[in-house]
Formats: structure tokens, C-alpha cells, sequence
């Protein structure tokens, strides 16, 4: 599973694209719990929303490998 | 909805004004209200030396075209340009850009704020402060 | 108050939405508000060929001055231009800019609300248009 | 007594300058007494306001010949 990551979540993992072997999350909600465990710095920020293609999701939302997920730290435009 | 009345742009070159104002001007309009988000050099304090922006750019472009449709809808709008840089941006330089155009001022004015209100909230775009000394990314500070 | 946090100018040649932008700039100021006041096709059902303006230009710029001082005191402006034409303006030409700029952008909408608003109260300007099939000073038809 | 007409009040009066000769008026009320007698269709607008000294003046204004007065239809800019 490829995840997107912007701002903050792409110093934390360290690039601007993580993969992730193996079937850890099967919904956003299990993907948060999966990210928080292998990057506990995320722990220590705000709350980061995940976006499932292109759209906020929320936690009960499905994900697979086909879908473009992304990590959406709080925004900051303008 | 029309497309000649949506103009959503990110640019990772300097922000036009003029470019936003003459997509929204037409001679159904007689109130054009533009919000321009520039750089300060203080901020809380701090003394920035530059802001460093990056989009997640197709989602971004969702998103402001969702809030480009609900200003036309909501207020009444003719036209609406949404214009928002990423890369490096220097004090005094363009960060984003609004220009809403309407027949009648109000409607402008209060399209505009609510465009920009809800493109703070909403957009995925995200700000790098540099400080004399250091940078973070705004609303990510530990 | 510094002259250099206020523009007043009435032109008889073509405003500039550039010249009032860079009179407000400056690095203290994170959002600007411009309002762009434009002459339209129709108002109230009738199609209008151009509009003519003049002024009682010793008093308006008075009556200028004393909204752009206002809305400095009254929003915590930086800084505030307004430029109004006089002469002829044909459709979709500009017959107002006014341009505000603060520390943070509520304060910039408000404010360039308030003064177009105002000086559309208060300023010795007189507007007449002309239709397809004749003409009249706005607000003075019998 | 020099009086600058300017929008709809030109038209009326047929010109940028009035003078008033002789002493018709002491103050705002009796200036707009004079030119509602002298010039009727002024009744026909709706009310004008009179600027002295490039500052809106109410009806108990004085007015001179030295002061620089103004009739002031219903504004219109912007």
C-alpha cells in the first residue's frame, strides 16, 4: 500500500512517499493505528486527517492497494 | 456550471493579479472584490525571512473548485478566480490570490471572505515558516 | 497619521488596480482587500452605454481623506488607497478601486467595505448614465 | 454670492456658477428658499444638500460672500 505524505508527515517518514508491506489496514482507522506505532512522533503532533483519492475520509472508510491514499496533516494554505 | 466562470490555478511562479481580475471581469458585473494574501515579516513575534508552500495539488484543486461552485451558488457570484502559489515565497510576495466579481458589492465581498475563510480550513496546502532561526510547518508545531 | 499609509487621488484618465496594490504593500501586512467598483451593461433592465462622472474635487478628497482616516482607527489598517475616476467610463471600465491592508485579513475586508460603502454616502461624486435612449444623474431622476 | 452647481443642480440652474446678486440669503435655509422660488424645478428632485466651506452645512448655517458654497444633489460615485 502507497501512501502520499505532505508538510510535517514527510519529515516524520522521511519521504514523501511511504509503502507499506503486508496487509496492516484494511480502513483509515487501522491505518492511523499502523502509522502511530511504526512513527510515534506522529503521537506527539496535532490530529492528521487521511485522504482516500482525493477526498477526506473518515475513520470507518475502506481502503485497498488500489486506492490513492494520502496523509493530510492540518492544513495551512492562504 | 460554466467553465468560463471557474479559474483554479496553482502556480509555482508569481501570482498575477491582473491575470485573476480580467478571468472575472465582464460587463455583468459591477463589483469585483480581490483578497490578496501576501508574506509579512513578523508573525507572532517571530521574524520570517521567507514561506515555503507545497499542495497536494489534484486534491487541492478539488477542493477549491468545490468552494468556487458553493460561492457562485451561495451569493450569487458571475465569476471567481482562485489563484494559490507553492514554492518559495519572499516577504511582500503573493501567496494567494481571490477575485470574485458579482453585479452588485456585497455579494462580492462576502464570496471572497467566505472563499478564503473555507480555503484555510479546507485546502490541502501547506506552509513552511523560515525563521532567522529555523522553520516548521505552520499548524504542525509539536 | 503618516501620509504614507493613505492614497486619495481622482483621475480622469484609466484607474490602476497596480498603482493602488504597491501604495498599500508593505511587509507588515499578511491580506489585502481590493474592491473594484466597474461599470455594467444593465441596471435595472436598462442597457447603459457608458456613465459620466464628476466631482466637487476640493470636498471630495476631503470627504476621502476622512473615510480613509476613519478606517485606519476604526480596523487597525496599514495602510489604505482609494482612486475614483471623473470623465467618461465605458462598460466594464473602472470607477472605483479602493485598497486595503492590514496584519490580518478580517480586518482589510471590513475596512474596504466600510469605505466604498461610505463614499458612496458621502462624497461629493455625481454619476450619469446614458441608455440607448437617453440620459440622467443617478439618484436625481424627477 | 457665487454658488457652484454641480450633477442635476447644473442642469437646473443652467451652469457650474450661479451668483446671486444682492442679499437673498443669511444662511443655508434661505439660500434654499431663494433657488427653490427662483428655480421651481428644484421641487421636482429630491432634496439637495448645500456644502460650505467644502464641508455640509445644516440650515442654520451662516453664509457670506467670502465663503465657497455649494449645492450638493444626491451623490452618486462609485
Amino acid at each position: 500500500m502507497k501512501v502520499l505524505c505532505f508538510g510535517v508527515a514527510k519529515d516524520i517518514v522521511g519521504g514523501a512517499e511511504l509503502n507499506i508491506e503486508g496487509q496492516h489496514a484494511q480502513n483509515v482507522s487501522e491505518l492511523k493505528e499502523y502509522l502511530n506505532k511504526t512513527f510515534p512522533k506522529f503521537l506527539e503532533y496535532k490530529s492528521y486527517m487521511v485522504a482516500v483519492n482525493q477526498a477526506y475520509a473518515n475513520d470507518e472508510i475502506s481502503i485497498s492497494d488500489s486506492d490513492e491514499i494520502a496523509l493530510i496533516p492540518p492544513v495551512s494554505g492562504g | 456550471m460554466a467553465d468560463n466562470k471557474i479559474d483554479i490555478q496553482i502556480l509555482s511562479k508569481p501570482l498575477s493579479i491582473d491575470a485573476c481580475y480580467n478571468f472575472v471581469l465582464n460587463e455583468k458585473c459591477g463589483g469585483i472584490d480581490l483578497f490578496v494574501g501576501t508574506v509579512r515579516r513578523w508573525n507572532k513575534g517571530e521574524e520570517v525571512t521567507h514561506l515555503l508552500f507545497e499542495s497536494y495539488e489534484a486534491m487541492a484543486i478539488k477542493e477549491m473548485t468545490k468552494i468556487a461552485k458553493t460561492a457562485i451558488e451561495k451569493f450569487g457570484l458571475e465569476s471567481i478566480s482562485m489563484h494559490h502559489r507553492v514554492g518559495q515565497v519572499d516577504l511582500e510576495g503573493i501567496a494567494v490570490i481571490i477575485a470574485a466579481a458579482s453585479k452588485h458589492r456585497k455579494a462580492a465581498f462576502e464570496a471572497c471572505e467566505y472563499a478564503i475563510d473555507t480555503l484555510k480550513d479546507d485546502v490541502p496546502i501547506w506552509k513552511k515558516e523560515f525563521l532567522k532561526d529555523g522553520s516548521y510547518w505552520v499548524n504542525s508545531r509539536p
